[in-house]
């Protein structure tokens, strides 16, 4: 065998080995990972982290101002 | 008139050669592939461009300031050259840009250097390229900006389809099989890096190929970063015939559940734990899976809106241009026009079709163990090109159950594909480093 | 056989070391902070994800090229390295790093030199911390950014308040002084330059922190940047038991009266007098106040809309991403895990009681000269930590008044607080320059 | 005295010496130019700086319903 | 005592220079047109905060590392520059600094790398000059920008209105006959070089000025920078009375009849065409050129439209940004406060003059061939300086026939002259390199 | 004739005349190319591509984008 195809087959061996027992670890890891989670923070972390981006009620004035300037940029660049 | 001669002997046309004439040519390909049939134009565009730009005769843009040194230089000048590239005092120029060309890295810098201190310059695309790709920093800058748009939910809702994404690398590493196999018999002259950078094509992800080829096989980059994007836009007609093949019709009408929801801080913990993973089993993956992950957790955090839109849009589009330009430097005629191009071009698809076949047969292997099967059409989501190969299978599945939307439940390997093929180009760079 | 014992060689759980695994846990630390408890998550999530990247066993993303040449090289690099460095000829590896590493400053230039010359490559970290932090750009470009998203406007309509943001100064100083101390007292071992940059955490001021300690003390910029911006985030609880401490009840029930408009002439021309002031006075500040002035100029002036905004997003963006991964690659474990970090934790926490108390008493000590009273709340704002410390004031003066807004009348002690602590700096770089 | 506490003490003299001589240097440099502007500028200048961020006058009643459609399906989009 | 000493004299009322004050007075001159007057705003505000800055009494903003070390270092230091600069042991500093500044290019940057390698640091100012000025990077992204933002198709149109760009480049030409007379006389000392990059601001194009200025003359690259932003800014007040003097009331009136629609082809086809010609004809206008077809074909393609957004925005800001501070860079008093800017002024007028005139007469000269005759009015804005010029076309029309709608055909000529300068650049770097 | 008045009569013949050679090639070039895409390539090709920049009756999705985009920033602003 020359040594070039034993390099191949080398990283054949090891890439492919390497690959699998990674994402399979990551597996475990992953369902691991979620169950605790589940269990044990169901939904509760995510909720404060959520209220940030919720739509605050009723006309926010700066936000039409922010929206207008959007409009006006927007045309702008269409000309 | 001997000044109007000067003149000429100054124009383009005077100083064209056959292969640049050749390389505008493909540059125009590229173009009609990128602009009019839609290839990845974000890359084929600027590629194409820097192509142009880098052929054109008598301008320089990719000669560094020690070509531009020796090709422009005084007597003087090539005499210095000639005694740092360690050349007889009557060695010609086309001698020196050949020692120059092939020098040993110490020599090679130095002679940059020489030429920078002497007065001259590095031309446009070579500075882009030092800076850019040779850095490493663009890819892994990309890579930053693809996480901080990737979105893990349905992998996590289904982890075992990581082994899809596993099984495509395959792809990958027969690819490199194949070009070992080529040198061997003869038909080309790859060394073990170049096959290796080679098969990276098979990882169908644009970033990660231009990151291996430039530290494993510079030369070969440009035919390799064309054959990688060129082949991630062919995705919707080089995969269905592969999943036809290997699927039989009741396999892919396999109806699969729909996922269930994943929280928030499943989505956080995830790339924290692949970070880890990175650290504790493969360190030389760090750099590529480092900046995805950090990209990925600036998204899901969720606190951090600003950068992570910066990452997904002026910083990327930034580096993206850059990128595709610098990609040009690489693409002259004497490193595109050879028979190692069109090897390229063959074995690139070679590893597309057989990282394809891998995920789907891997696929029917998992449903052997599995009490719900899973529809082997996601299989071929394995090997990345996100979104297409996800869109691919869906659009397959569609044909043979038009209730079966398998979209969401191919990102799950999709994503997994980029995963593993960054484990793949990690493997690779611990094995040669 | 024998390569699969290369292969876990190579694994980062082999190569794992005791500090780096702390390093990790310390990282873990700062994203939950960032995460969970919103402390300054735009800084502290790069921050931390730099630290996890820095301390991945064998991959080497914080070495330099010479760093990387000495673990990673041959005998004959070696031996060039050890001439460089005026070692033995049987001086090893850890003998090496060591010289390296404390080595005068053309020494270790011409080592990064020597590394790069000899095709090894720097890490991606020291890469960024090198263009980012080490070449002074990335703060500079922060506070342009701040500067553009700063309105003077309170300031102007009472520019008295900038005694305040000068008294809360006294909180760097001060700290210095304790630095100094614990050293007389053998308690640590700081060098006057490191108590100046310990002391400027007390500006309540990341940039300008990250800036001084990058100028004074490299060595211990992790922690101090930590410090400095898990401090920032912690001004709503650190102030209010102060601020309360120093006051009557009465004192903070003063109502201030609404602040005059300031006309868009004024506002132009305040960044120009500032400018115009540092020029004459503190040329040392020019850099930090220039481009602050700058920002600001481009903001108020009206006519550069579209470079404000740049100023104020994308760029500031782009740079906070790299700036805090940069800062990550000062936190290996020997840099960070030792009694020093604890001594700068407790030194800055010290700098922050001493500056809010000082901007309280210098509230009272004008009220004694004034014929209108100031609310001696406002003085706490003289820290900067814009706008956090004028929120701070504004709510605890809710708590007894429930009628009296103070944000407005705090928001010109507070930017004061940004041009005293940027001046405080600029007297550090001219006492050690 | 030893050489570390004289460094300090004097950058602790010098430097909060420097902070309070700047701004209140400051102070009269900016109360001066206040005045000045006030008296000889009185509102002048700067309008036809405003100008340029004024929104334009008249509601314009299609924006106005453009913009309410798109803040409707942008909240839409975001639940 | 001593210590206070020490302070007054780092101070900078004690360090101003005469010179620095004057140049403060310029900057400050600037501001206003900027601001108030409108004058190129998004260059000369810049331009003037980086004049301010480097003009700060012993800051150092526009220091090598080497003009650090010789006026900062100590008597070692100072030992190594006078042996590299080739001086006797006694030069004083004020002879190693002017030696410094007037060597030759090799031992010009072994000062700055022995500067560097001691541990001195570039000024901010010097680092943003080297980075994108030196480096020719930030003009060609500044004309990538502005390739991107142009619509070719008034000119696709009409294309004989190119030679109205082309014939408007005489400005250019015109101008360097002018500086070597004045030279031939005795009046002032311009090199031929001098005289090439100060002809270029009749090419109306700021970036090109700056762009050839760095390469032929960076030494009066502040004046011509300066000069040529004025310029464009003064367009509206210039143009009119030199194209009324040569065109009668009967000519301005010509009505020009509608311009057809411009396929979306066509459009695309268009900066292929130019770059192409570029290659073959004229290679070293490639880098400014390809750079601007490169913007233009992102536009018109259609498929990368995030890209072309951010060379529009993002990018062409940050480094507008980044190109006015540099100007400054070239802004000291020394180099600024000469006869040579005197005389660079008036003959930047003389040739956006030379130019208006040169268009207005190519107009009428070709209404003696063609059938349909083109309002010579439209001549003017051959000079490019976009759109300004075609505006002043526009409002000159208007007076004469408030029914003559000229912009559009004059945007044609416009874009032609940016075409046309771009070249005639290209030709002078072809001339002297 | 001085070197430099010889350099300066240089630069105005090479240049005038490469800028009207290049810029009349150009013109030629242009008529060639426009002639040849409005005969064989008459408005097929521009359509879809134009589709994209059009602005579209009604609800303008680029606009909407826009909007979306101002409206998440503004949020993340007002944090
Ligand atoms: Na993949
Ligand atoms: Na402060
Ligand atoms: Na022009």
């Amino acid at each position: 065998m020359s040594p070039i195809v034993a390099d191949g087959l080398g990283l054949l061996g090891f890439g492919m080995g390497t690959v699998f027992v990674f994402l399979i670890l990551l597996i475990f890891a992953t369902s691991i990972m979620s169950t605790i989670v589940n269990k044990y923070f169901p939904e509760a972390a995510p909720v404060p982290a959520k209220k940030r981006s919720q739509p605050s009620q009723g006309a926010d004035p700066q936000l039409l101002k922010v929206l207008a300037a959007a409009v006006k940029e927007h045309k702008a660049r269409q000309k | 008139m001997e000044t109007l001669l000067n003149f000429w002997h100054d124009s383009g046309i005077y100083q064209l050669e056959p292969g640049q004439f050749a390389m505008m040519i493909v540059a125009f390909g590229m173009l009609y592939l990128a602009i009019k049939k839609g290839f990845e134009p974000l890359l084929l565009l600027p590629i194409a461009v820097g192509t142009l730009m880098v052929n054109i005769p008598g301008a320089g843009l990719g000669w560094s300031a020690a070509e531009q040194a020796i090709r422009t230089g005084g007597a003087d000048v090539l005499e210095q050259f000639r005694t740092l590239l360690g050349l007889a005092a009557n060695a010609d120029i086309a001698t020196m840009l050949d020692a120059y060309h092939h020098a040993e890295t110490p020599i090679y810098k130095q002679a940059v250097m020489l030429g920078k201190t002497l007065g001259f310059e590095n031309g446009m695309l070579y500075t882009f390229y030092s800076m850019t790709i040779a850095s490493g920093v663009a890819p892994l800058l990309i890579f930053m900006g693809v996480g901080a748009m990737t979105d893990f939910g349905p992998l996590l809702a289904n982890p075992k389809t990581l082994l899809l994404g596993a099984a495509a690398q395959f792809g990958i590493f027969g690819t490199v099989i194949g070009a070992v196999l080529m040198t061997h018999y003869g038909i080309t002259d790859f060394s073990a890096m170049q096959a290796a950078a080679i098969g990276i094509i098979g990882g169908a992800d644009g970033p990660t190929s231009i990151f291996i080829a430039s530290k494993l096989a510079p030369e070969l980059l440009g035919a390799i970063a064309v054959a990688a994007y060129s082949y991630m836009a062919l995705v919707p007609m080089i995969q269905p015939p592969i999943m036809k093949l290997f699927t039989t019709a009741e396999e892919r009408k396999i109806k699969m559940e729909q996922l269930r929801t994943v929280s928030k801080l499943e989505k956080i913990l995830f790339p924290l734990a692949v970070l880890v993973l990175v650290a504790f089993i493969l360190p030389s993956a760090a750099p590529l899976l480092g900046m995805f992950c950090f990209g990925n957790l600036m998204k899901e955090s969720g606190v951090v809106e600003r950068l992570s839109d910066t990452a997904q849009n002026a910083l990327i589009n930034v580096v993206t241009i850059f990128l595709g330009l610098s990609v040009g430097y690489k693409m002259s005629s004497d490193a595109f026009l050879n028979w190692e191009t069109i090897a390229i071009i063959v074995l690139g698809l070679v590893a597309f079709c057989v990282g394809t076949a891998a995920g789907v047969l891997m696929a029917k292997a998992m449903n052997l163990f599995l009490k719900t099967p899973i529809n082997p059409l996601i299989g071929s989501a394995g090997v990345s090109a996100v979104p297409m190969a996800a869109r691919v299978s869906n659009k397959v599945g569609l044909e043979y159950n038009p209730q079966n939307f398998l979209l969401m439940h191919a990102m799950g390997p999709n994503v997994a594909g980029v995963i593993g093929s960054a484990v793949a180009a990690g493997v690779m760079l611990s094995y040669f480093g």
